[in-house]
């Protein structure tokens, strides 16, 4: 079957001559349709470069991506909302953008951010928002897209532990609602094995695939379950011994 | 996208019975008239103390007065001239032009410098050439003006127009060049296209910038305005250019600084108006 | 001369006439304000007036053809012609003559107490400026175009040249009217030379009614009626003074919404006067002073005036005719 | 604070080999002369397209050549006035007032476009007046500056710098306005002092507005030398403005617009000028 | 003994007349000197807001704030680094604001930067920064104003495990030798547990403290180590209790 997205001999580069900074290294990778990928790695790994070359955002310096004409949602690493835009109005745009039927794209604004937890602040203003709720708009904004491929970048980072398990479920469920093909980056080994099908392990500097861990749990998975926490420990031990044996 | 809402904890907006607590403490919602005080009081006393310092200067005898007259008989003579129906057709006359020249500057400055800020190329070739117009003195399009419109308001509109366009093109395009970067990522990844990336994210993200060009481009229409109206003269409505070149032309001080009232009071009714938009503008997205 | 082609009596033309707001174009001023124009014109000629408020536009509006003809003074009328290598414009009539004189502080009463003074004229190389420089020069004073020589000459603005006057910044001024006469009555200037006494029968052009070469051509008959119109305004202006300064003076004030001070008004008129005759020998004397104190290449002003039209209106009326 | 470095992986800036390798794909590091030729060729197309369509409009024989003369014969008289050593004096006289000007509009428009930015009452009281005065035209001052400077250079620059130093304040004002008040909160948790927090938050915060608003000030102080340098005419030096004053009261279409391609070129100089800064600080800090 | 930081019955509404939103209620707390409290609550529940006003950002609305003459450095939730300024200029910049030697400053710059990871980044922009390293450069800029008092807002929010592992033991450290009064907001109980003296639960909208869990496992304190599971787990559910039941 046709993966959902293809990354070929990715590298990246920053910057011109010396000052050139390679981020990513020929990195290959597949995704299959309907696929939920986890992304661990270093801060600074080149995660969030990878994703921003997924989402057509830059043009890669050597390889190349297919998404095979599905489009991809990206839900930066800050929530890069709207300030102009109330909440709402911010979740409303895309649907704005794909020309949904006003009376339509009210009605989902309202469910989406209901169901991230904002149903009270369909009014406010990105400014007069909490770090976590500007971050739980941005998800809703990113779900809002109905894209085939979601790109995430640590998008419960700043989420207190109990509404991160709620939208895991609730990630969880659109996923597989939608058929939505998932890449999804994380800073917790935990919570990559709670959602993941694979955690993929980052190397750093530059970025480059690891190792990958299948993740054969059944769903629905519990955060605090002993099997997630033992693959998590697995996870976090081979990320470790990555960035450690990796710096000088 | 049948997303049924999740049982979920809806944070409310707050315990209401707390808040009527609080609003007990010191801090009483202003009322209207207050807060038009709040505003008006430091223009107040702003000009009160422009004209103390003024009549000050003219009773220190520093120049006589028929050179430097003093704010009493200005402000007289400013009287006598509102109450003179031709005053008021002279304002109207000027006024509606530039209301006409300023609205089709923004029109052509702001479709100049969208597409010439978003354009590499456009943007190397004509960029720096707007800057250039902007600084071409207004009497230097005169013959040009009557070249294309022969001696009809369409001169003045003319030459109105390329003192504004200029700067509210140059003002849209910096106000492009300050949205920060990640804004218009986060538009290029919803899938916008060009159009919509420009009417959704970069106009309104650089609107306080465009305000701002659109006040500096208001000074150019006016200022443009005010030497453009010396190409037609209307019999019985001189307008306010007139009015100012006439006075200087005669020597006549005290009529000079009256128009010179009239176009400072113009001039800040604008500028009242503006930075209302603005901050309004402003205070909805965190910024004041 | 040009020939004086007739447009059919039934075919409604436009005139578009040029003037300005001020005194040196009272002719204008009464045949507006008193209809004569219009009268002469005629029903199937639209009278269409442009005020301007300086020489250059007129000249750019009469080149580019946005009018057909105005009252300009000599110089633009020059440049025009100039300009267009000879071929837009003719100037068919004269308006106004006199109205300048060198006015100066009180203390000075003769050219040699002019020596290291500061005087003033209204424009680098204009006709006043070219007066005064030649004037200077006849009397044995040195000037030059920088500014420099027995006498410095500071060529401003004439509103400019009042402020500056009055605070006592310049010692004089060779100036136009009204500007002369406001000096003398609001920086208590004296007169110490009438432009008039240095030109033969005290002539020398200041106003002047140009036409579009085109418009000539094409409505002749419109021009010679339009001239009509300027002969009965000038016997107007000349035969009834107090009636013309009331009218002039309205005129003003319809156009600028203020009126001149009467005072100024009769004052400026005993200086000034009004004739049919563009005195085109004082324009070409005056180019050729510009060229002796260089300020003005040569210039040919052969063919700048054509008064057929005009000497057939005035044998009309059974007045004399004049030479340019 | 001796804090000791602590054991940790130290990120190196990536392999040089794999840098090296990349080197070769084809992305080749460009050499100077064609980065120039990049800057340059949109620029010499859209002159030379404007010369190509003026031509055209001249040889449709749309308005007789005295009125509207074409670029070669206006190109010659301008190469015959390059030839003239007293074009350079007056260019020189000019440019020497520019500079002056604008140089005194920038201390005036920056101390007080700081000092009414963050005062709100001040603000208040005369924010307004700033753009009043902005909208007033230059010859309105003529009075005034001939009063305070006689006929001197003083009232030159003084026309000049009351034209320019209201945008200028205006461009500081407004880019203040535009600070995202998270780097305001930042200095001030420093505990930077109201000076510190001028000098190393809000001044560098607000340059690329700054450099915005110099522009639009640089216009204003043209447009306005253009007219104050009718003031005081040197005749032996007849400056730019005069320059072009004297090809319109004679009438002459080639000098109007030989002086026109000089402001036009000055103009489009000053603009690749701050365009330059500009790109620096906007590349600085990531906007471009 | 004087407390280091005393909040007395402090209320906090943002917004005017019926928009008006109660984000803190009667907040009362004392934090003893030299000592790591931690504050864990709901996302938008006024932890931030807390920090705010502490660090007198803002005026509270009612009630009291002292420092006592400390002076207080505050680590915002969002990186709020400068961006005309190299990594190394911003750590710089409060030294300059003390009048700090240039020598010692370029000094201190380096050793904070290369403590939090950075070394080879000092002449990088924030823009050319990931997310988790803009965070350290925040939190070394921090540490550069010898401030009392560290106010710290979710400072490790973005940055993978191993690198947070790192930089607990070293905040420990320069806690310790520094005396500091520490007030930290996570969203990690473990965390929470692992650094604190103190950890404070906070309720939601308006924001309180609802309970606190004093914390004596002696030092050093391992992350994964049974203890910190352990308490973790209580401050967690008392969490969960707090934000479920106050919910609706
Ligand atoms: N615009 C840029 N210019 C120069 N270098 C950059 C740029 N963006 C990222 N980098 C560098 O690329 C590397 C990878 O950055 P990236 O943002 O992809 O890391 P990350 O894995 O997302 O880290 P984190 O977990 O901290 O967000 C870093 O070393 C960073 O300094
Ligand atoms: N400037 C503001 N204007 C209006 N409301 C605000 C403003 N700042 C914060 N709020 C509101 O105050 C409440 C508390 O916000 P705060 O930022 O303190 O939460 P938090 O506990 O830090 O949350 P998080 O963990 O998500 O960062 C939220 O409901 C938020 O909407
Ligand atoms: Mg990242
Ligand atoms: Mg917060």
């Amino acid at each position: 079957m046709r993966p959902a997205v293809r990354i070929d001999g990715v590298s990246h580069a920053f910057g011109q001559g010396g000052e050139r900074l390679l981020a990513l290294h020929d990195v290959s990778l597949e995704l299959r349709k309907a696929e939920f990928a986890c992304l661990v790695g270093a801060s600074g790994s080149g995660k969030s470069t990878l994703l921003n070359l997924v989402a057509r955002l830059d043009p890669p310096t050597t390889g190349e991506i297919e998404t095979f004409g599905s489009r991809t949602a990206l839900l930066f690493q800050e929530a890069a909302l709207f300030p102009w835009l109330t909440a709402a109005d911010n979740v409303e745009l895309p649907m704005r953008m794909r020309h949904v039927a006003a009376d339509k794209r009210r009605e989902e604004a309202r469910q989406l951010l209901s169901a991230v937890g904002l149903a009270d602040f369909e009014a406010s203003r990105p400014h007069e928002l909490s770090g976590g709720m500007k971050q739980r708009v941005a998800l809703a904004r990113a779900l809002a897209q109905d894209a085939a491929i979601l790109l995430m970048d640590e998008p419960f980072g700043a989420l207190d532990a109990i509404t991160r398990d709620l939208l895991h479920d609730e990630l969880e469920r659109i996923w597989l609602e939608r058929n939505l093909t998932i890449l999804f980056v994380t800073h917790n080994a935990r919570e990559a094995v709670r959602l993941g099908d694979r955690v993929l392990v980052f190397s750093s500097r530059p970025g480059r695939v690891a190792d990958e861990f299948r993740i054969d749990l059944p769903r629905p998975r519990r955060l605090e379950s002993p099997e997630v926490a033992r693959l998590a420990g697995l996870v976090g031990d081979r990320l470790r011994e990555e960035v450690l044996t990796r710096g000088h | 996208m049948a997303t049924e809402p999740l049982r979920m904890p809806a944070y409310g907006a707050g315990e209401l019975s707390v808040l009527d607590k609080l609003e007990t403490t010191p801090r009483p919602a202003r009322r209207f008239p207050l807060q038009v005080w709040r505003g008006a009081w430091p223009r107040l006393a702003a000009v009160a103390i422009a004209l103390a310092v003024w009549q000050a200067v003219v009773l220190s005898g520093w120049r006589p007065d028929y050179l430097l007259p003093g704010p009493v008989p200005v402000l007289r003579r400013l009287a006598a001239d509102l109450t003179q129906p031709v005053f008021y057709g002279a304002m109207a006359i000027t006024l509606e032009r530039a209301l006409w020249g300023f609205g089709l500057a923004i029109a052509l400055g702001s479709v100049v410098g969208a597409v010439v800020a978003r354009n590499r190329v456009l943007r190397a070739a004509v960029g720096s050439l707007i800057t250039g117009l902007q600084s071409m003195p207004s009497i230097a399009w005169f013959p040009l003006a009557i070249l294309l419109f022969g001696l009809t308001e369409g001169a003045i509109g003319f030459v109105v127009l390329l003192g504004a366009a200029p700067a509210i093109a140059n003002g849209l395009i910096s106000g492009f060049d300050q949205i920060p970067p990640l804004l218009i990522r986060s538009g290029r990844a919803m899938g916008a296209s060009r159009f919509q990336l420009f009417r959704h994210v970069l106009l309104p993200a650089s609107l306080p910038a465009f305000i701002g060009g659109l006040k500096q481009g208001w000074a150019f229409a006016w200022r443009s305005l005010m030497a453009g109206e010396l190409l037609v003269i209307i019999s019985n409505h001189p307008s306010l250019g007139v009015r100012l070149q006439l006075a200087r032309e005669t020597a006549d001080a005290e009529g000079l600084l009256a128009a010179m009232v009239v176009v400072l009071a113009i001039g800040m009714a604008v500028e009242i108006l503006f930075s209302s938009v603005d901050g309004t503008v402003r205070r909805r997205r965190g910024l004041a | 001369g040009g020939a004086a082609s007739q447009s059919p009596a039934s075919q409604q033309v436009t005139l578009r006439l040029g003037h300005f707001a001020n005194l040196t174009h009272a002719t204008a001023l009464v045949g507006i304000e008193q209809g004569l124009f219009a009268q002469s014109l005629g029903s199937n000629v639209t009278l269409k007036t442009s005020v301007f408020n300086a020489g250059p536009e007129a000249v750019t509006a009469l080149l580019s053809g946005s009018i057909d003809a105005s009252y300009l003074g000599p110089n633009p009328a020059v440049n025009a012609y100039v300009q267009s290598h000879g071929q837009a414009v003719r100037v068919i009539s004269g308006a106004t003559s006199g109205g300048a004189s060198l006015v100066v502080k009180p203390s000075i009463t003769t050219s040699e107490d002019l020596r290291g003074k500061k005087l003033s004229t209204p424009q680098l190389g204009n006709t006043q400026d070219v007066a005064l420089r030649w004037w200077l020069g006849q009397k044995g004073l040195k000037t030059n175009v920088q500014g420099g020589g027995d006498v410095s000459i500071i060529p401003q603005d004439n509103a400019q040249t009042l402020q500056s006057f009055r605070s006592g910044q310049i010692d004089g001024a060779w100036l136009p009217e009204p500007w002369a006469t406001r000096l003398i009555v609001e920086g208590g200037a004296r007169q110490l030379v009438d432009e008039r006494d240095l030109w033969p029968g005290g002539l020398f052009a200041t106003t002047v009614l140009a036409v579009r070469t085109d418009f000539l051509r094409a409505h002749g008959d419109v021009v010679k009626r339009l001239l009509q119109g300027q002969v009965k305004a000038d016997l107007a202006v000349n035969r009834q003074p107090t009636e013309s300064q009331r009218a002039a003076n309205d005129e003003i004030g319809n156009i600028t919404g203020k009126k001149l001070p009467e005072a100024e008004v009769s004052e400026a008129w005993s200086h000034m006067r009004f004739t049919n005759d563009p005195i085109a020998a004082s324009v070409r004397t005056s180019a050729d002073h510009a060229q002796k104190v260089g300020l003005l290449s040569k210039v040919d002003l052969k063919g700048i005036t054509d008064l057929t039209l005009l000497n057939q209106v005035l044998a009309d009326q059974g007045l004399p005719r004049v030479s340019g």
